[in-house]
């Protein structure tokens, strides 16, 4: 071929970002085009709860200068947002109406904020935690001493309620479940879990119990400015309602490309989808086990992170199966507190 | 602009005094076809931009009458409606943003039409002709309506005890209330049909087929597809309906009529579904509706290629509903006392495409796991039955009725039409498949075709838009809360539009029958108007591509001035905005309506 | 009357077997989207195709101007000279080569106001040049000033108090100077404007062709496509195109400017003069003609 | 207090309003109280499909040049934007059309080429101009509004500049202001990622903000101009057009003639009757005025010639700025003619040499010819203008009673070769002027020791003029005494000369520069005791000939450096600078 190799990568996460450095030193005289709907260049999303702490700039979260896309020749493309991807014919279309061609493309867009359909038209009530700046805004919006309703409670949620409890907010979790995810808890063990949560000094409410949650309302004039209505008729204030319910595979632009899709994209333990193609790594995908039959999520920066790399090492050539190298346990510690290994990344 | 269309009258000549043409030129005829892109997808060809400007001006009852041109029953399609011409409504294409909400505001001409609304029925002469339709479905009111119209006696059989098929047993009425029902079937059916109600047909009735070709001059067999397809299950299970070993374990559609024939049905707890059409989905909100806690419905391959309207998964989701794809039931888990405890399902993935633009889901070996679920309501769709037919009639490898070019059974004078020939499909198209029965049958009886489809092409004085309307955002449609709807079996979800938001609606049509053309001899080649495009839909060019049938295809572009032939409006591109007929300094653009008519052929 | 669909490929199979698109460049004009000068440069191609002049024996010579810009728009020899010396430059090509076809474009400020000096002197020489003045009343390409065809009161950035100086009439004068052929057209009619370029360009001798056009970016109230499209009118009946008196009659009327052919006449060109020297040089007493 | 230094530059096609929404911008900013130096870049065609450029730099603090790094690009259009991404600065903000309307190739949207450390802001620039007014021509206000929200800024200032620029257009104000607001809305909702910061203005900066050639019609008007002639040319016209609103307010004349001939022809014989009487044209008009400011000067008649240059030669490019018109303007014309040549530096300077060119026009009695160029006239700054004129409202020398009569000499030798001038109207003055040689009465003589003798009188009378009153003939900036590095510079672009000695003291280079303003006569001994100074000295210019480094080598004698650009683009601080820090070293290395 006497053009290079384009090399797409959709995605500037944990997974894109370690691809796009894998594909230039395997592929030194490639084209790696990285695509994001993101205005910041890759930033660490676990640091985001140092937005609480005070930390304001975007710059001090970026892992990356700028340096460093110009000296690996990696073409960052911010505010950009894919629309559709034509298998086929091996292009992708631009939401502003630019078509770009591939050779070998690696969906790394991750996965967004799941949102329970029924609470879907309280979402304007709510303050996401995705992006940097839904961090702000939901700092912004939280008086010193404030109250935070945690609705759900991952992992991501509970991580940021440690944060915000260490620096003397008050947090109320609404356990339902997915209270812990992506973590499975058995039945029984549940009420330890709970526990220790209230050990840790979050406020637990259990949801199931109040008929799970039925509303998120505004607070009337002169209350805290936002109430949860539970079935049962009972209802909690605080200053901002943050929903945690795990995440879902960010894949819209998938759609019609004719790539398989579930819940997330299918892939192979090469990480490959049904087109030859194209790849996928991180949490847009379900990769499927020859252990146990099934399609599986992998969560955790580590996972991610090595997803991109293996991705990136199969598109050039290797042929190399994926094996999680992060675990998804969560444990008890002895002195009753909750140990998570994607809380492991400080 | 207000036309009173009046087709009795039609070529050649005028309308309401606008001189217009009639053309059924290939060229022109295959323009209309490829430009309204709502109307090519209705399987009725309801004419779909002329009912939304109707309703842009104010005029529902019109639109009302141009929706009942083409489907008897605007009012209940304006609710069920699967509506394929949303998928391809122009204001959807990438870059224009959201379809029209065609659907919402066919609902909205039926419940906005004025109260003494008069319907408008172009009567032909009695012919002395008896026809007999079996099956009050929607393909069998619809044939019976038009046979009617056309001047034949027609009697109507039903063996259920009120008219109406599917969509009064087996739709739920909460999304389709039966008054509603009720008055458009009595409309369709008040031209003097003998409607004959409890009446089976057939092998065991008092009315074999045999005598209904003597009695009368044609029939037409609609009897739908109403039989539920067995659910394939392996191991112990293979060839077994589990249905009729477990009380907990229904056919969904069964379970529908029961209720709708105001049976008392009740489920468990835990309520899995499988399939995923309406029927399936319908099941899974009924089943809400009475008492489950949880309700899934399990699916083969994934939500993306499931046959149903995003707005019908999303409302059910709202109600609680939870969808779970890649897995095909394989078995059943019964307890000692022989009750439900759950299925068990295998893991699929996805292969290839079937026809009809389904997937494939293909088993993974060994991937077997169990849901548990204490009801199971089982919709993976419905087929035909024939042993009701007392003669031998000829069947196809899918054990439906062959029928020939003239919609006729091998048997003289016999027909079918709708579901019962093609098997389910979609109300519109069941409604589509009627009236083309009828229209086979009056052709049969009278010697020849009574009407054709011909272009007429009309001037419009101006754009009848603004650009601004392209920039309305959809109109949702409103809906009850959640909570409140699961507390009735009737309260219908869907609340409609207001006039305001219907009214909003209706001017984000493009209008796509309106064609824009540049009189090439008059152009100066001057470009203001691609200026002002809001798109890439005007265009220098230097040729345009024939298709086989004699329609164009795509433009050529010119990219060098010695090369561009004409400036020409690209009308798949042009979304009727009007910027450049407002701008042409040689006023050399015209705008004609250009839609399909019936003519009589004499 | 009943709408007549157009079919494309029918019309594009017309223009493109007339031959006419090899008249023009592969440039695209860069006048304002609307330019009435467009169905100038439009009207040449198919005047010259009609007339069966190759591209090879054209040339078109401009000045400075929006309308200058015309020669690199067609495939035809050019010469884009000075601002006003259209005329100048183009004397000499045909002085040069009696057998090209030489045509001049230029505007209203370009023709009467800079180059006012050289209209006459090209006029009553007869040389046999097409001279297609676009006037539109206005300094287009520096943006909007008073021209000398610009109406009284037309309010330009150079008359703020508006134009108070009377109006040139070029008819008039080109009748005055002794053009031999002057005819006048309107760039919203684009068959006639291209029928009378034809016929100017087959004339022998000097023919001036005055084309009406709008200046769609900087004039917004006077030659308006819809004011110009007003005004406008058709020859009278029985105009006798030999009258010079008539042809000045009917160009004082300017109120209603018509279109078509004012006046045409037969008399020596510069080349015959040039000839006709020559021949007196060489002694030749019988070329000696009555010059009465 | 935060200083504010931001520099903002618009891009796009002519014809979008790139121009209108930089000067709504600068309009708008400065009457918030900021300083603006501004100046737009545009092509031949009116629309079509070339290519604008507005700059504008705002800041608290007096600056002299726009900067190398915008802090702020907006793209009304890609393929005009795409090559100016590079000029922003890290943390800068890239503002531009969020959807093409037409598929776009890989790479020919904006977005493809924004620098990893700059921020992006799409923004559906079209859709909200179509959406608020239903037409496509008010994307330059969207933009307008979104960088005032984007930024903080007050919308009241733009609400006036709107209204009173929109004033008699109907409902076009209301339109724009609504397509301000969705703009400004939504760069108030937009979350801010880049680091430009608006500090207050400060102490309030009362100015007027001016381009040059507005400037050079204040000053015309200020000096008490009686007629104006002038033919349309780029880029000198605005100063006709700013006098044709301005002058017939004070019952003073204008006429546009049919070409530059006839312009210095009218001059001239205006100028004749003892009226202030001035043309305006560039490079191609100043050539075709040749033959006649021959005349101006054998006649002795006062003119004054405002030449904008441009790029040339011939038609050239007629948009683009150039200093190439230096020795056209010294010695254009047949014979020995000389004449005033004066260069004004800035904005502020236009509007004084302009006065001042009146002045001495009539105290000399000869045409003064002030040379600008594209860059000077078009270029806006906020200027602190006099309350009151400060110029003379009658320089002629005056005539003493007894001078009149029989013996009139009206080009009598004098002390200082000026003569007393009648004028039309003025019994017993009666004289006649020529293009001819003459004698002190004014008759036509060819006598050799008259023809010296009037040659010397023409070419000594001038010499005056360097010592004319309250008047910068030239200026010293930077490090007093012996310097290192020296740079001299004229014209437009003194300013970036000023910029980049102001960024060599601070890099450590000993370094003075000095502006010349007169060029003719030159300040022979000022610029020798300059060059003196220096140990190097460095002549930056737009020409390609080094006109002026010629100029100032054959009336000095001294070596100089040149630094020449004919990129039709003003001058590069950074590369002024270069060329400094080059010569410093070498100056460093000769002496270690």
């Amino acid at each position: 071929m006497s053009t290079p190799r384009h090399h797409v990568v959709i995605g500037s996460g944990v997974a894109g970002n370690q691809a796009a450095e894998t594909l230039r030193q395997r592929d030194p005289e490639s084209r790696v085009t990285m695509i994001t709907v993101s205005k910041l260049p890759f930033f660490n999303r676990y640091d985001l709860p140092r937005v609480f702490r005070g930390e304001r700039d975007w710059r001090k979260f970026v892992i990356y200068p700028a340096e460093y896309y110009l000296d690996n020749r990696i073409a960052l493309r911010r505010a950009t947002k894919v629309v559709n991807v034509d298998g086929a014919r091996r292009t992708l279309t631009l939401e502003h109406n630019e078509t770009v061609r591939f050779d070998t493309l690696l969906v790394a867009s991750g996965a967004s904020a799941y949102m329970p359909a029924e609470l879907a038209e309280y979402q304007p009530l709510m303050h996401g935690f995705g992006a940097f700046r839904d961090a702000i805004a939901a700092a912004d919006a939280l008086p010193k001493d404030g109250h935070v309703i945690l609705m759900g409670g991952d992992t991501i949620g509970l991580d940021l309620g440690r944060t915000l409890l260490d620096v003397g907010y008050r947090v109320t979790v609404i356990a339902e479940k997915h209270t812990f995810w992506p973590h499975e808890i058995k039945a029984e063990e549940r009420p330890l879990y709970i526990e220790a949560l209230a050990k840790m000094g979050f406020e637990v409410i259990d949801g199931h119990a109040r008929g799970e949650i039925a509303a998120v309302r505004a607070g009337a004039p002169g209350l805290a400015p936002r109430r949860v209505v539970f079935h049962d008729g009972s209802e909690i204030h605080g200053d901002i309602v943050m929903p945690f319910f795990g995440v879902a595979p960010a894949l819209d632009f998938m759609l019609g490309s004719g790539v398989d899709i579930e819940r997330g994209l299918l892939v192979q333990p090469s990480l490959r989808t049904t087109n030859e193609a194209i790849y996928a790594a991180g949490d847009v995908c379900q990769i499927w086990s020859d252990a146990d039959k099934r399609y599986h999520f992998y969560h955790g920066w580590k996972n991610v992170r090595a997803m991109g790399e293996l991705a990136a090492r199969n598109i050039t050539g290797a042929d190399e199966p994926w094996v999680p190298i992060q675990d998804e346990s969560l444990q008890l510690s002895a002195d009753g507190r909750i140990r998570s290994p994607f809380w492991e990344y400080a | 602009m207000s036309v009173v269309v009046n087709l009795k009258d039609a070529p050649p000549g005028s309308v309401a005094g606008i001189e217009v043409a009639y053309s059924d030129d290939p060229r022109d005829s295959g323009w209309v076809a490829k430009n309204i892109p709502c109307q090519h997808a209705c399987p009725a060809g309801t004419n779909i931009p002329a009912y939304i400007r109707a309703i842009a001006e104010g005029r529902h009852g019109d639109a009302y009458e141009i929706n009942r041109e083409a489907n008897v029953l605007p009012g209940v399609l304006g609710r069920i409606c699967s509506r394929p011409c949303e998928s391809a409504c122009r204001h959807g294409w990438p870059g224009n943003g959201e379809p029209v909400g065609i659907c919402n505001l066919k609902r909205t001409a039926a419940d906005m039409k004025h109260a003494g609304h008069r319907i408008t029925e172009k009567l032909y002469s009695p012919t002395g002709k008896r026809v007999a339709i079996v099956g009050a479905g929607p393909a069998g009111v619809a044939a019976a309506h038009d046979l009617s119209v056309l001047g034949h006696d027609v009697t109507l059989f039903e063996r259920e005890g009120h008219p109406g098929g599917m969509l009064r047993y087996g739709i739920p009425a909460f999304r389709l209330p039966r008054d509603i029902l009720e008055v458009e079937l009595h409309n369709a059916l008040r031209l003097g049909v003998e409607l004959r109600l409890g009446e089976g047909i057939g092998k065991g009735t008092a009315t074999p087929v045999a005598r209904l070709l003597q009695d009368y001059d044609a029939v037409l067999l609609t009897a739908g597809c109403m039989a539920p397809l067995p659910l394939p299950l392996e191991g112990e299970w293979k060839n077994r309906d589990p249905a009729d070993v477990c009380a907990d374990i229904e056919h969904g559609l069964p379970f529908l009529m029961a209720l709708h024939r105001d049976e008392k049905k009740a489920v468990r707890k835990r309520v899995a579904v499988v399939g995923a059409g309406f029927t399936a989905l319908d099941c899974a909100r009924v089943a809400s509706r009475l008492g489950a806690q949880e309700v899934i419905i399990h699916i083969r391959t994934a939500e993306e290629y499931i046959p149903v309207t995003k707005e019908e998964i999303f409302e059910a989701k709202r109600e609680g509903v939870r969808i779970r794809g890649l897995r095909t039931p394989v078995g059943i888990e019964l307890d000692a006392d022989g009750r439900l405890t759950g299925v068990r399902f295998v893991q699929n993935r996805l292969g290839g495409w079937r026809d009809g633009g389904r997937r494939q889901a293909i088993p993974i070996p060994g991937s077997e796991f169990i849901e548990p679920c204490d009801t199971l309501l089982i919709a993976i769709g419905q087929k035909t039955v024939n042993d009701f037919l007392d003669i031998p009639v000829e069947l196809d490898r899918w054990q439906n009725v062959r029928i020939g070019e003239n919609g006729m059974t091998s048997v003289k004078g016999l027909f079918a039409a709708g579901d019962y020939v093609t098997g389910p499909t979609t109300v519109i198209e069941a409604i589509g498949r009627g009236r083309q029965g009828a229209a086979r049958v009056d052709t049969w009886l009278m010697g020849h075709p009574r009407r054709r489809k011909v272009v007429r092409i009309m001037p419009v004085a101006g754009p009848l838009r603004e650009r601004a309307f392209d920039f309305i955002g959809r109109q949702e449609m409103p809906t009850e809360p959640p909570n409140e709807r699961i507390r009735s079996r009737t309260l219908e979800v869907e609340t409609g539009l207001s006039t305001e938001t219907s009214h909003e609606e209706a001017k984000r049509c493009y209008l796509c029958n309106l064609n824009y053309q540049i009189d090439v001899d008059r152009c100066i080649y001057c470009r203001a108007c691609i200026e002002v495009a809001p798109r890439a839909c005007i265009k220098l060019v230097e040729g345009v591509d024939m298709e086989a049938d004699g329609s164009y295809g795509k433009l050529r572009e010119a990219k060098e001035w010695n090369r561009v032939g004409a400036i020409w409006i690209d009308n798949n591109e042009c979304i009727r905005c009007g910027a450049c007929f407002k701008v042409c300094p040689v006023k050399c653009i015209s705008i004609t309506r250009n839609e399909f008519v019936e003519v009589d052929q004499p | 009357m009943a709408p007549q669909p157009i079919y494309l490929e029918e019309k594009l199979k017309e223009i493109q077997e007339s031959g006419r698109l090899v008249y023009r460049s592969k440039a695209m004009p860069t006048w304002c989207p609307g330019c009435g000068y467009f169905s100038m440069v439009d009207g040449l191609p198919g005047a010259l195709n009609d007339l069966g002049i190759a591209p090879k024996d054209t040339v078109v010579v401009s000045g400075i101007g929006c309308s200058s810009r015309f020669p690199f728009f067609v495939n035809t020899y050019g010469f884009h000279s000075l601002h006003g010396r259209a005329l100048p430059v183009a004397t000499g090509i045909k002085t040069a080569n009696d057998a090209l076809t030489v045509i001049v474009v230029g505007g209203d400020g370009d023709g009467f106001a800079i180059g006012g000096g050289h209209v006459p002197h090209a006029a009553r020489r007869n040389i046999d040049i097409t001279y297609l003045l676009f006037d539109n009343g206005i300094y287009g390409l520096t943006k909007g000033q008073t021209s000398p065809t610009s109406a009284i009161n037309f309010h330009t950035t150079t008359s703020p108090y508006d134009n108070l100086d009377q109006p040139l009439n070029p008819l008039l004068m080109l009748l005055t100077y002794g053009a031999t052929w002057v005819g006048q057209a309107y760039a919203g009619q684009p068959q006639q404007l291209e029928e009378l370029m034809k016929e100017a360009i087959a004339h022998r001798g000097f023919s001036y062709l005055h084309i009406l056009s709008p200046c769609v970016t900087f004039d917004k109230t006077d030659r308006t496509y819809v004011n110009l499209g007003e005004l406008v009118c058709d020859m009278p009946p029985g105009h006798d195109t030999s009258n010079l008196s008539a042809a000045m009659a009917l160009a004082m009327d300017t109120a209603h400017p018509a279109l078509g052919v004012y006046y045409k006449t037969e008399r020596a060109t510069l080349a015959d003069n040039f000839e006709e020297i020559v021949r007196r040089a060489a002694g030749d007493a019988a070329a000696k003609r009555a010059t009465g | 207090m935060n200083k504010t230094d931001i520099q903002i530059a618009i891009c796009g096609s002519a014809g979008e309003g790139t121009i209108a929404a930089g000067d709504i911008l600068r309009s708008a900013l400065a009457g918030a109280g900021y300083r603006i130096i501004a100046f737009d870049a545009y092509p031949a065609e009116i629309r079509g499909f070339g290519k604008c450029v507005a700059r504008l730099r705002v800041t608290t603090e007096q600056a002299y040049s726009l900067k190398e790094k915008s802090d702020v690009l907006v793209c009304l259009n890609d393929d005009h934007g795409i090559p100016h991404i590079g000029e922003v600065r890290d943390y800068g903000a890239v503002i531009y059309e969020e959807k093409s309307i037409v598929p776009l190739a890989e790479g020919a949207h904006v977005s493809a080429h924004i620098l990893p450390g700059q921020v992006p802001y799409p923004v559906p620039i079209r859709e909200l101009s179509e959406r608020t007014t239903g037409a496509v021509r008010s994307r330059n206000m969207v933009v307008v509004g979104y960088i005032a929200g984007l930024f903080g800024l007050s919308r009241e200032p733009f609400y006036k500049i709107v209204d009173a620029k929109f004033k008699n257009k109907g409902s076009v104000a209301v339109q724009n202001r609504k397509a301000f607001d969705a703009g400004y809305d939504l760069g108030a909702a937009t979350f801010k990622l880049d680091d430009v910061q608006f500090g207050a203005p400060g102490e309030m900066f009362h100015a007027t903000m001016l381009n040059g050639n507005a400037a050079v019609a204040r000053g015309c008007l200020d000096a008490g101009i009686d007629t104006f002639f002038g033919y349309p040319i780029t880029p000198a016209t605005t100063i006709m057009e700013k006098l044709a609103s301005e002058m017939p307010k004070r019952g003073k004349r204008l006429l546009q003639t049919e070409d530059e001939i006839a312009a210095i022809a009218t001059t001239i014989g205006a100028g004749y009757t003892g009226a202030r009487a001035a043309t305006a044209t560039s490079g191609p008009g100043l050539a075709l005025m040749s033959e006649m400011l021959g005349l101006g000067v054998m006649a002795e008649v006062p003119s004054v010639v405002f030449v904008s240059q441009r790029g040339g030669p011939a038609t050239g490019i007629p948009t683009k700025t150039e200093q190439a018109d230096l020795n056209i303007a010294l010695h254009g014309g047949h014979g020995d003619a000389p004449r005033i040549v004066i260069a004004p530096t800035n904005v502020d300077g236009c509007y004084r040499c302009a006065g001042k060119a009146f002045e001495m026009a009539e105290r000399y009695q000869t045409p003064v010819i002030v040379l600008l160029d594209l860059y000077l006239s078009n270029r806006y700054e906020t200027v602190a203008l006099p309350a009151k004129s400060p110029f003379e409202a009658d320089s002629d020398k005056p005539l003493a009673k007894q001078d009149l009569g029989a013996g009139y000499k009206r080009f009598a030798y004098t002390d200082d070769h000026v003569s007393p001038r009648a004028l039309p109207g003025m019994a017993g003055g009666m004289h006649v002027v020529t293009g001819l040689e003459h004698n002190e009465l004014g008759r036509v003589n060819e006598q050799p020791d008259v023809h010296e003798a009037m040659s010397r009188k023409r070419h000594e009378k001038l010499k005056a003029a360097l010592s004319h009153p309250d008047f910068t003939v030239y200026k010293r900036f930077g490090d007093e005494g012996q310097v290192d590095v020296g740079i001299l510079g004229w014209g437009s672009s003194f300013g970036e000369c000023l910029e980049a000695m102001f960024l060599a003291r601070r890099e450590g280079i000993r370094c003075a520069a000095l502006k010349v303003v007169m060029l003719s006569p030159f300040p022979v001994d000022a610029v020798t005791a300059f060059l003196d100074d220096c140990g190097a000295v460095l002549v930056p210019e737009l020409n390609y000939q080094g006109q002026f480094a010629q100029l100032v080598q054959a009336e000095t004698c001294r070596p100089v450096h040149r630094y020449n650009r004919v990129t039709g683009t003003p001058l590069r601080v950074e590369d002024i600078y270069a060329e400094v820090r080059r010569l410093a070293l070498a100056a460093t290395r000769k002496a270690a």
